[in-house]
């Protein structure tokens, strides 16, 4: 059953609420509102409960989601959400209450903030944390911007920063954000950052370099400890994109090879859902060297124990004087930290341990498993992290990565990352995450080898896939060449009713 | 461990297939030296589930909720009420654990919903289209900057004394960085906002003025004079709104002659959280402007059987396309926040709407004239929505935490707010909404009456 | 995707919890099961917290439900379930309380079944209610045993209880139970008890009957007082089952036409989720001839308004000796009782009269937008009342009721009850309820209006519909003749892994 | 209303086309004299969903929750706890808000669950087939005797005199009407059960023994020796299990021998709601006596195209298809119940309900050592699970009073259970879970030696 438009079966006088009936003379018909009361319709349409849970509960019903099914899209890290923190977050003391409160009404807040702190610190062997920033991007940038204000701060102006080929899309556009130049630097045929390509680039212009660990081909960067050696001896600042921290969690510190920033998605490695697009979150862990110049607000503990919230009205009591600014109001994304908080305190330090190495065992078995059928460019390098990269080298003329793709769907999976990293050509990255089981993985493996199978053999029904998916594949170059991106009345043939005056009321 | 699926079977047979003898011959290319060999010590172990309950139930006590005192705090985040059927919606496993939806033949649910959000935000502000979401206000207001530098090629930025500071401090660290020069001015307890001051402040090298609206004191400024003024000077109104129920009385700002209109969307349908995830409204006025939008935007389009459907679009603006040279880095937006607001506002309706935002207003003219009667203690605003400025002939910090102490939690004192600014330290923001009762009011009062004597 | 058993996926040595663990020395080993320890395998599978998640969601999608689409189930009103009521049902007073604490730490608990009884009492406008019984059915027997106590008590034996035909399947079976001989009373050709056949019937034999108002051709019983004013007469009781009462809540109190017991279904009338087959509450109002023989516990409200509980121990106290006896443990389905009274708080006294002028209306606006094509038996005896009766008269040979059933799941419909009530031929009985739009009535007219077609004309794959559903029609006969009741390890051929090695782990 | 989608535009439309000139032109055949004019007087009006959560929540903070103190109830319901993933699953809308599953093709959901359940169940109870849930335990065991009843064609039951007194009451209550003949006894208080007093009581005009495992007194009964005494004179035995947990620690009611065996199922998944929903769990241990059973049964059996799925089936035993001949009245089971407690076993399976069980009996024999510490008193129980016996030497009742004053639940009085059982009053029965802790077990001895004292 296909669901009808929100505007084409609600109505302006329909209504899913009812508001509490004010007592007579008690302020109503007051109006204060200097004259700018609204008299135009505005042209909201309301439905009534049953129908608003019916609309929404259908609508769910097209989504693909970790609860269906495994996701594999690499450098993505969907795994599954556990239900407990959902229960937690919405613990009356952390859902409702507000940012502005005084100090002493949110100290279990504040504590939260502060042990998740202690955690991410001691996971990364950084030395300080800015938990504002509000997702993966922001977090980058608030690293790239803590670079910038260290590099001010002792009035060395630099303009460019290095960045991969394979770097996240988010990676330059974050760089290019604060001003600096990007310029790439190149991978060698093993699938890793060229140390000696980098070390030519390396002088006095450059601020810093970006680097991804375990890389976008999946593969952990062997050289990291001599980059950031060399980045650090030519004045710069090492950050790493911590998308993938999902891999080496418990297992190695990215502070321990030399990082001075990265960012961690808590909606990823820690597990808060996605959301089909957000919210995440994106705290910045800091080296010794940036950490004063970490945003506001910020929390400190001081030596007596207790948890205070650093805002601009008291940084300097705090010694907190450098902070290049603010990145959002308020204090972040409370409700990530605290589905976090719940997730790490669950798997504790020997769980997250055995999360990177089921990640990373999943995805060698992946890639072991099908390395005959598809092409794994990267295979002889040696073991990946925690996901697999395929290429379509191999597939009949005609056929491509976004055809067995799509074909992926009509086997019952969300299509893994397709086309990145750029380097590889028509690269599939499977990420399976820890989260799946041997039986779902087998599944799986099946389903990807039979539609890789097609791909080769020149299966021309790939082309049209998805079949059995609740849409065939949609034109994406129609919705860009004239966008239609709000509800509009459509102009009806004089004489038939409007669609709203036919599924309305 | 409870999450973790494999069985100590399932790894050995999966490590014989790999062909490696134990798990730590997989980390191989991380270097020895750097190799953590067990669980990182000092950390405490896995936990059941019981026990972190626990755990966090005990933290979550040291709070005191706002459903458990008398409550006025707003200043950008409000205290309203969200109909149990917005959570259930929000917990179906297919919207709360699905991925962006960049498959949209397997994510029409999430992306039809993107769409009625849209609409739904675009009439709200009186605007043309209106983004996918952003992460909250303060980021929508920064990135509208950035827009309207894109659109006027100027790099001067006016914002109004009465924009959130904490939206102004985004703005002006970013704009540190981008070397926008930012002119600002001090905010100012006035009855009616500084329109003559703030129009004086544009040039013709200003690419927007930035005015919140209703304001930080919760006053409510005329746009129309403010819009035909930047105009006349070629630069872009961004209005600010920071309480969507506002909307629901007043005109749109989109209807007064802004051209981009950012907001703080929680108030509906969110809560309060501490202050996040919140949900941030990006909308244009004009569809020309479209193109220089930063954020997600959904579509309608047909798929290849020519059944109506909806995608992502206009992708090329975005960083995972352009990379550098994206209209933004954003990459996740507020997806579930966008969805749980588009469901409250589904149940609303326009009537409903309208009659939330009424008893809003009711309310809190209510305790203006009930506060008012207390001695020494006056309302600032001429005109306000449901939030007002007392001046309290005191500072108003210490008042809120006497009155915290009591179990009252009487509103933001501007000192909070403003701490550079001492003149500002008698002011109390005060926010009503429907969840206030006259009780409250009268607790309220009371409280301040004793504590001012 | 089909979703393989529990038994075939999960594995004995798996489990989705953690424990925690027990400090060392700290009773560990003690054992004082006096030698009953459980030695052999239980044969219990378990799965982690991911793979049982979503084992159960791709379960539940398997599942036609309210929230997707309208349920015109005639006398099950299935109506839309309110998500506050959910909420409220979770709140730690009321779900995290054990029924036998001490009354003072339950005070509330107690308001709430004394503020629901007091609404049912209202209501019905009858005397007062037994609140333990845990089910529609489980009511009647209440019912039916408060009136064969009430003629013990008055030393008058009698052995017949009459039941119309057209009575729901639970009357003669509790009438039955409690030991009573079942006499069917006839119909009139209208659809209504033909009231001079009753009087002719009723003698000191009869102990009373059993009547549904509105009865289940959906029609009210317009004789209901003189019924029971001829049977007080007799010496008997009415028992009137409330399985109905959503059609005349708020627009006529049972009580006022004579009734001396009904049960009351809050999974019903009011709105407590039906789960899949229960749990429901059934809810005993009695007159006053009756109230005294209710059974324990029961709950009453001293003239100080103290709720007080009584049971066994104090049922002197309360003067309420003559109680009948216990029908369960403890106090009845708490759950069921906040949700139905947070139900009926939210419509007050005008929204429960709304919602049974919105179900007849509902009802009455199917009867008459599809009997032209579909025969109504009892079109002409007036209005309907909340369910509207459609006979299989009129299709052609060969198709029937279960056909045209069957269809409607193809139109994306639950059916319909069929065959039932049992004095129609091949009856269909339709029952919107108040909380289905017009709109959505419009497309359930179209969707039956187009199946009802294709029975007058004869089209044959109604009979295998149907087709687009999980599964197509399911061999009933094999079930019961060859009963699988209970998952057994198969019998693997030798040398094949069996199920669970195949899916397992 | 918000629940209420017709609007007064529809109402009229929809009267129109039904040739009604208003609504009471539908209630015409509702005897005038009868039809109530407007809303009943004295009731209140809709109130909004803010309003009735706020009554609601109010009514709530008048209980003291069981998470909200040292806590100790047994007696037939029990405090464990239940995963977040449990409530997730039970509320998504395809379970939640469907029906009975009579139409098979569009309810395999439910269908396939409750097979999984009812093997489950069997296995649970050392039994060949299990039904799809009753009411709850008390009704469970009333349904048992009648099913005796009806295998045995014989009319006199006996009753051990340590079964729950609620269940036994139930037994007593419906026998009266059905006629048949209770044989009890007093429950004593004794450090074993009165196995030879029961087995004497046996006799060839028994239908069957009611055993209770572990007893209310906690106590557990060797019940392959009232086993071979019931056989021997063609009785059957029905265990009653009120703590599913203590399964995962002793022997199952079928291996010792038993005929029917039924108990509450509220322990797994389900949580303590004060006494209800609950859910009733019915198995037999022999497969012939399958057709005698009451409740619903869904079994395995093919579609059309061959593919396997599941039915409610043997229905020919049920109300809605026999009538009056029907083995039992129920028609509404405990559906949504179940689902829960499947729900709640398979995230246990049988390692981690052996290591709940081993976890409960650890504490519970912690908390036994350290109560028997007190001054005069002592535990009754030769062997007991997770719940014993105490004798005070004083009136357990207002002991438990005077304790829930201090906030200390301490469990279940005797005095409570057997009012009329003056012999019993000194007896309290004390009930340990895994979400017991040891300060729990450290604040009751102290309370309990303090009023002691």
């Amino acid at each position: 059953l296909e669901e009808p438009l929100l505007f084409e079966i609600g109505h302006v006088e329909q209504t899913g609420v009812d508001l509490p009936e004010p007592p007579k003379d008690s302020g109503r018909g007051a109006n204060r509102l200097g004259g700018f009361d609204r008299a135009e319709a505005i042209g909201l349409p309301g439905l009534s409960e049953p129908e608003t849970v019916r609309h929404y509960t259908r609508l769910s019903r097209q989504n693909y989601a970790i609860d269906l099914g495994l996701f594999p899209l690499g450098s993505c890290t969907m795994k599954h959400n556990p239900r407990l923190n959902e229960k937690v977050a919405r613990m009356p003391g952390f859902a409702d209450v507000h940012p502005l409160q005084p100090v002493d009404t949110v100290r279990g807040a504040l504590e939260v903030i502060n042990e998740l702190a202690f955690w991410l610190i001691e996971l990364t062997g950084m030395y300080g944390v800015a938990m504002s920033p509000k997702a993966g991007a922001h977090g980058e940038l608030c690293g790239i911007l803590c670079i910038r204000a260290a590099l001010e701060a002792r009035g060395d102006a630099r303009e460019v920063i290095l960045v991969p080929e394979s770097a996240h899309g988010t990676n330059p556009a974050t760089a290019a954000f604060a001003g600096y130049r990007v310029e790439d630097i190149p991978a060698t045929a093993e699938g890793r950052v060229d140390l000696e390509a980098l070390k030519a680039r390396l002088g006095p212009d450059v601020a810093g370099v970006m680097i991804t660990n375990p890389n976008t081909c999946g593969l952990f960067e062997r050289d990291m400890k001599a980059i950031s050696d060399a980045v650090h001896a030519a004045g710069g600042f090492v950050y790493c994109d911590g998308a993938n921290f999902n891999a080496i969690v418990g297992k190695v510190r990215p502070g321990d090879l030399g990082v001075d920033a990265m960012h961690i998605n808590l909606h990823k490695t820690f597990s808060t859902p996605h959301g089909g697009g957000g919210p995440g979150s994106g705290p910045v862990v800091l080296s010794e060297a940036l950490a004063p110049f970490g945003p506001l607000p910020f929390t400190a503990r001081t030596k007596d124990g207790i948890v205070h919230l650093v805002e601009e009205e008291n940084a300097a009591e705090f010694d907190h004087t450098q902070a290049f600014g603010r990145m959002t109001a308020f204090h972040g994304q409370m409700g990530m930290f605290t589905r976090a908080l719940t997730y790490i305190l669950s798997h504790g330090a020997d769980g997250l341990k055995q999360v990177a190495e089921d990640a990373v065992l999943n995805a060698n078995y992946i890639l072991r498993s099908l390395e005959d059928v598809l092409d794994a460019p990267f295979g002889p390098s040696g073991p990946c992290m925690h996901e697999a990269l395929f290429s379509d080298k191999g597939f009949a003329e005609g056929l491509s990565t976004l055809d067995l793709a799509k074909g992926l769907i009509d086997e019952g999976y969300h299509p893994m990352t397709m086309y990145f990293p750029l380097v590889v050509h028509g690269a599939m990255l499977v990420e399976p995450t820890e989260t799946e089981s041997k039986a779902a993985l087998d599944q799986f493996i099946g389903a990807l080898r039979s539609v890789a199978e097609r791909a080769v053999n020149g299966d021309e029904t790939l082309k049209t896939a998805p079949h059995y998916a609740p849409r065939r594949r949609l034109d994406e170059t129609l919705a860009a060449r004239k966008p239609v991106l709000a509800w509009q009345e459509p102009n009806p043939p004089s004489g038939s009713p409007s669609l709203s005056e036919q599924g309305g009321r | 461990m409870r999450y973790l699926p494999l069985t100590q079977d399932d790894r050995s047979a999966m490590l014989a297939r790999i062909g490696a003898s134990n798990i730590d011959d997989l980390f191989v290319d991380v270097p020895e030296e750097a190799r953590l060999s067990g669980p990182i010590a000092g950390l405490p172990l896995h936990a059941s589930e019981m026990a972190v309950e626990k755990h966090m139930r005990r933290l979550s006590k040291k709070n005191l909720a706002a459903a458990d005192a008398a409550f006025f705090l707003g200043a950008g985040a409000y205290k309203h009420h969200v109909p149990a059927s917005v959570d259930h919606i929000i917990q179906r496993g297919e919207f709360l654990t699905a991925y962006t939806p960049y498959q949209p033949e397997i994510a029409q649910g999430t992306l039809q919903m993107l769409f009625e959000f849209q609409s739904q935000v675009a009439r709200l502000y009186g605007c043309a289209v209106a983004n996918a979401s952003m992460y909250d206000g303060s980021t929508a207001c920064w990135e509208a900057v950035a827009m309207a530098g894109r659109v006027t090629k100027r790099k001067r930025v006016v914002l109004s004394g009465a924009l959130h500071p904490h939206y102004a401090e985004v703005v002006k660290t970013m704009a540190k960085f981008t070397e926008d020069e930012i002119a600002s001015a001090s905010p100012a307890l006035q009855a009616a906002p500084d329109n003559a001051g703030l129009i004086a402040r544009i040039d013709d090298q200003t690419s927007c003025v930035v005015v919140q609206y209703p304001d930080i004191l919760g006053r409510i400024p005329d746009l129309t004079e403010i819009a035909e003024a930047a105009h006349a000077k070629g630069a872009l109104l961004i209005a600010v709104n920071t309480e969507p129920v506002a909307l629901g009385a007043i005109k749109s700002p989109g209807e007064l002659g802004a051209d981009i209109v950012v907001g703080e969307g929680q108030s509906i349908g969110v809560g309060l959280q501490f202050g996040g995830p919140y949900l941030g409204l990006f909308a244009v006025r004009d569809p020309k402007h479209v193109r220089q939008m930063p954020g997600r935007l959904c579509g309608e389009t047909v798929d290849a059987e020519g059944k109506r459907g909806f995608v992502l679009t206009l992708s090329t603006r975005e960083q995972h396309i352009r990379r550098e040279k994206a209209t933004s880095n954003i990459c996740t937006n507020s997806g579930l926040c966008a969805l749980a607001f588009s469901v409250h506002m589904t149940l609303l309706g326009e009537k409903g709407l309208r009659a939330l935002a009424a008893e809003n207003h009711r309310l809190a003219c209510l305790a203006a004239d009930r506060l008012t009667k207390i001695p020494g203690v006056s309302v600032l605003n001429d005109a306000f929505f449901n939030e007002f400025t007392l001046r309290l002939g005191k500072d108003a910090r210490k008042v809120v935490r006497t009155l915290a102490d009591r179990g009252v939690l009487a509103g933001v004192s501007l000192g909070r707010l403003f701490p550079a600014h001492d003149e500002l330290a008698d002011g109390l923001l005060v926010a009503v909404t429907e969840t206030t009762t006259e009780e409250d009011i009268e607790t309220l009062a009371s409280a301040l009456e004793e504590v001012l004597a």
